[in-house]
């Protein structure tokens, strides 16, 4: 079947999440952005509509509603269209618990879920990124070894967050040549929480590198047991998730740098009159569409159940580029009132960098 | 509910036009491009087949305008539009002259009555509405018809016409009442030989050469009263506008046709990559590829955005939804874009891309055309950016 | 003869300048991008020592204004974009914030009188052009004044003051004729404890912190007569175009800015792809690099096309030649540019890029108000089509 | 010393090669392009300049001026400006003249240099390009060993201009990993000419496959004798050539459209009114400029005696990319026109492609 059309579950879940950003995110991100901190109420509030649970069994704690790729990209580009730090952390946890429910052993979703789909936002995150040049999601410089039964770890990770705060970090690492995941426990005596991080964009969400050094990890904590898990598919997941973010933040600038410049004359005459300044308008948009387009396109393949590697992988290069691409004009649409914190398309492009940048903060 | 996977029967016409570009086009795609306004004989297996005067009529269908949806649903848009990326995949040029499948015949299927459509369904039929001093601005029409007892007498001169010396009959844009200005801008068939209508000469063109284009003069040409499609009445908000929709279901098309061949282009230089051993897994981070993969990636996804915009609009005109803003998009994106994909490969593909042995060049200069017709790629950014700010085409010129 | 190889004296301004930039800028970069509206009080010993009101009169010679050539080449304006250049490699706020060499200065410099020279010749001066409503409009100018007496009363208000808190006097452009336009635009030396006058609020920016910006509000501001910069005649032909003629001067130092910061960018990434085994020695087919390569030797070539473009025409001032033109070119050029060069950078640096631990993040921050101020890129745009096309802003607008 | 400003003698130069151009080259480019032939007495005419033997010392048939690559590339972009093959065809003979007074013997200098500085214009071409993907002029596919005294060449090349008339081919080849230049004669028993070439653009250019099947040279034929030649020199100066034809050719682009859209009108306005239009002539503009500032700086270096490596490659590598994306701009600006072989956009087109691809086509 081919339709663009939401159905009308799909339609009321979106405005569900739209309200929540429209009433408590929108007008408060530029505040978390410079106060370094999203208020944990805004979160709970987030986290009750389910966007991390609902596609978890109910004997666990979640909605036990049909998982769905492109409903949640909805849902992931509505939070980013409010901010995307607040897109990140309230669904954090979705980032432990999809792999989890795709992947884990019946035993690790018995110790995990319970915990991670309580009534209460608690923090669970993952542990991807790695703070080298030409670092690479797929060729990862953690490491794991078995010895002994255990695991051992060995790392340097960064960008990862709430690691202060969560109950469990997933870290990826690579075992004998292949990518892998691990649940690491926060008392584990070979993790060290690192600094606190300070980042070009997404201020509100507090970052921190780790490290682990010979981290003992016991063999029932591997993703998936002993033949452990399909990285790969977690990676489609997580890129999809990071070019629906992307795409919400983009659009968040284009519609924002749209309405300012409607209302906006120079040189005796509304600037939106100047070709220059409507053609960039006219790009900014199809530019998001076609990102958002090639979300769901991705979406829909792991939705048919079929594989998604090549559009997800497209999807998050495009919306990288894109996102950038479409924060700057936002910007430059304002100009000097654009250089300012006091307009939201500061934060938007300094958070627009990171869509390219950084692997694994949202997924579908 | 969303869902990108094509259904089976597009899925199938997909393949099937495929087959065909592959067959029919590719062989002789080089043939015509060196024999420029030699008809290609080839192409008359189609006839009839693909794109006829019944069949271009799906690709504007009547719910378009009636605004509510059919139960079931319509993939009529969205078939046209794969069909003409598979059929430009295997050569634009000889797509556009496949034989009965010319813009008149699609304006004829759109606003013809009864009879003409009878009359001239089988007929092969071209379009003629640019005049040499308009350019994009399809508006500014001089072109004249002046209704004498039961014949129209029209006057003008029309450039750019495709298949200008293959089609039967033209339908030519002429206004009948200029004091209204585009309100009486209104379309005629004219048959080939009609006295007072000369072919004056053929274009020499960068590309697509199996396409014979050419220039019309019309010289106090006469064309029986009832050769005016549609109504003679003038009605200043509908009939320019009516005129005007035609372009909103071309223009997805002619975005599909710039997928279609820079996709070729894209393709063939995949072969060339995996032919030396560079595996494209769609894995490694951006930063760690190497030159030539992260350039094919970029435009690998571009296609896709490209497509995707396209198949918007065209499922938009399925649903019976207005699509104006998403056709200009796509096709805005992809005229740009598309150009600019043929324009690397031939980069990527070195000494390769510059010879006349491979079809890379050729694809180059074919694709270039549909960022110019149908409305420039500028003409296009004027059409979005007017409606997502809301502004006239005074306020915003 | 046409020789791009820089004059001995010339090199040696510009290695100081880097070690200025190494030494005192860069290990204070971050500090005060952190501490936004706290003076660098490293930057005393710049005092007078760069750019100050004489130095930076050299980037204004009086032979631009004579149209003769002196005959020994005079380097001023080149040796002044360079300085800028290395200098903003160093950290473009920092630069901006060097006491007593404000855009004010460079217009008492230019324009002021003996005993105005004499007077503000030593004190820190910014320059308040911008109003709320107006932007890069620079000549619908609101504020009013008027002459009573001996004073005049200014009254307006003035926004995005760069050294806004930090400076001494402020240069403020006012209207003494509203009713003739633009022509009656003048510029009065404002001192900062003057009565009604006020620093309304500091800004909060995306880069450039280290540099303050500010808003002031000038309510029946009084200033003595003599401080009105230049003639209070106004001449249609002159006056304003005297103003706009300082533009034509500063643009190449504000794209030489966004040089300094995009060349601070790539050659980071450099190091750190030369740390991971990348070599880069300017041979291979650039379709047989690796894409971090590729981007390279790109942005490498931009950043050459953009200092030559802005060499070009500070060599033109310094010959006397009228370049407009090519000022509006090479700020047209290097604030895009220079932008998309950092943004890429951050890109390939990967999570070193986004993270604060490095510049590089910081880079992309700064050099985007490049292509803002002074002119945005659009306005750049424009007036160099202007002149080429030989439009009035009233046919190109 | 720094000014960007011609002497008297440039400028005579430039001026005197700019009236040529007018005179016999830009009128007729259409059709030479169309018939696929330059007539003989044009080049003639434009070979009297003395632009490839101008440097070439008086004994051997040169003018004994000073060697002067920026005096080089203002004559090949002024050519270029007229027409692409043109300006390749008359300058060919310095492909091989230019190398072989820098780099070669005195005794290759006597054989070959009275030949090629005759009077009359004597083609003499170079084979540098090969036919496969990924070519790259300093990988070359083409080979030479040393056998019993002489040199054994084996490879295809293509892309040779003027391979049938011309009186002697310089080719290209590696020998033990390092790249050399052989001078081969066209009697040679182990050179076959192939079959003309047909290409995208340069249509009125002859140029020919040519293949080397263990094609024997005699020892004394390698440029620059038993040591061999600086080949990376060669390329250094070959690369600044391509970088100013390809400078000359985009501002003939420019300068067409410039002038057609000022006589333009649409929807009632002049087209150049309008800011989309306006700004696509000032970004040619200034990449017009940036080019030839690109080619004048690495040219510059070399007349400092300076190495200009890097300085050459951004040269070709930026001027190849711009000069297709202003050719398309040209067409662009003429819409319909522009892509009928009336004007001239639609033949700057074609052959703006070539400048990326194409190594070798004319040296400074």
């Amino acid at each position: 079947m081919f339709s663009l059309e939401m159905s009308k579950e799909q339609k009321m879940i979106k405005d569900e999440v739209a309200k929540l950003v429209k009433n408590i995110v929108t007008d408060n991100a530029n505040e978390m952005d410079e106060k370094r901190e999203i208020p944990a109420d805004g979160i709970q509030k987030a986290w009750e509509l389910g966007a991390s649970v609902s596609m978890v069994a109910e004997e666990f704690g979640g909605f036990g509603m049909e998982d769905s790729p492109i409903t949640t990209a909805l849902v992931l580009e509505e939070l980013a269209y409010g901010d995307l730090a607040f897109a990140i952390q309230a669904t954090l946890p979705s980032l432990v618990i999809s792999p989890l429910v795709a992947m884990g052993t019946s035993e690790q979703q018995s110790k995990y879920l319970p915990l991670l789909c309580a009534e209460k936002y608690s923090a669970a995150t993952l542990a991807i990124n790695e703070a080298t040049f030409g670092f690479d999601a797929v060729a990862l410089d953690t490491r794991a070894e078995k010895k002994n039964g255990s695991y051992l770890i060995t790392g340097e990770k960064c960008f990862v967050p709430l690691a202060e705060t969560a109950s469990c970090i997933l870290v990826a690492a690579a075992l004998e040549g292949k990518n892998q995941l691990f649940f690491v426990g926060k008392d584990n005596p070979g993790l060290k929480i690192g600094e606190k991080e300070r980042n070009l964009g997404l201020n509100a969400l507090e970052t921190y590198k780790i490290s682990l050094e010979n981290c003992e990890i016991p063999a029932e904590d591997r993703l998936g047991g002993e033949q452990g898990c399909d990285y790969a598919k977690f990676l489609q997941k997580s890129r999809i998730g990071m070019a629906a973010i992307g795409t919400g933040l983009a659009k968040a600038s284009y519609e924002f740098a749209m309405e300012y410049a409607k209302g906006r004359a120079q040189f005796g005459e509304p600037i939106v009159h100047k070709q220059s300044v409507a053609f960039m308008i006219a790009q900014m948009a199809y530019e998001v569409e076609s990102m958002r387009l090639m979300t769901w396109n991705a979406a829909s393949k792991l939705e048919a159940g079929k594989d998604a590697k090549r559009e997800a992988y497209l999807a998050k290069f495009y919306t990288g580029e894109k996102t950038m691409y479409v924060t700057d004009c936002g910007v430059q649409l304002l100009g000097g009132h654009g250089y300012t914190r006091e307009y939201p398309v500061e934060r938007y492009y300094r958070n627009g960098r990171g869509i390219s940048i950084i692997e694994g903060m949202a997924t579908v | 509910m969303i869902s990108l996977e094509l259904p089976e029967a597009v899925e199938q016409t997909k393949q099937m036009m495929h087959s065909l570009a592959t067959d029919v086009f590719r062989p002789i795609s080089r043939k015509y491009d060196d024999k420029e306004h030699v008809y290609p004989e080839e192409l008359e297996v189609f006839r009839g087949l693909v794109g006829g005067g019944k069949q271009k009529s799906k690709a504007m269908p009547e719910n378009v305008e009636k605004g509510k949806k059919d139960k079931k649903p319509n993939y009529s848009n969205l078939t046209t539009v794969i069909t003409i990326e598979e059929l430009c995949w295997g050569d634009l040029g000889l797509m556009m002259t496949i034989p009965g499948a010319g813009l008149g015949n699609a304006a004829i299927a759109a606003v013809g009555t009864p009879e003409q459509k009878e009359k001239y369904g089988e007929k092969w039929a071209a379009m003629a509405i640019t005049e040499p001093e308009a350019g994009s601005d399809s508006a500014s029409v001089q072109t004249t018809a002046v209704l004498d007892g039961d014949e129209w007498v029209i006057n003008g001169e029309k450039i750019f016409v495709t298949c200008a010396d293959r089609c039967d009959v033209v339908v030519v844009w002429a206004n009948i009442d200029p004091s209204v200005g585009k309100a009486g801008i209104k379309s005629f068939v004219v048959e080939k030989d009609t006295p007072g209508f000369k072919l004056e000469y053929l274009e020499h063109k960068l590309g697509i050469r199996a396409s014979d284009t050419g220039t019309f003069v019309l010289k106090d040409c006469r064309v029986p009263r009832e050769n005016l499609l549609g109504t003679a009445e003038i009605s200043k908000k509908k009939s320019f506008g009516g005129v005007m929709q035609t372009f909103d279901n071309t223009r997805p098309t002619v975005a599909a046709m710039a997928l279609g061949v820079s996709r070729a282009a894209l393709e063939f230089t995949k072969e060339k990559m995996e032919e030396k051993g560079l595996t494209l897994d769609y894995e490694k981070s951006p930063n760690n590829l190497s030159a030539m993969e992260k350039d094919f990636y970029k435009m690998d996804a571009e296609i896709d955005a490209m497509r995707l915009l396209i198949w918007q609009a065209a499922a938009m005109a399925d649903a019976g939804i207005r699509n104006s803003l998403q056709a200009s998009m796509c096709k805005a994106k992809a005229g740009k874009i598309g150009t600019e994909i043929t324009q690397k490969c031939c980069e990527l593909l070195g000494p390769m891309g510059f010879s006349q042995e491979y079809l890379a060049e050729k694809w180059m200069r074919d694709v270039k055309i549909t960022d110019i017709f149908e409305g420039t790629g500028q003409i296009q950014h004027l059409i979005v950016a007017r409606q997502l700010l809301k502004l006239s085409s005074k306020e915003l010129r």
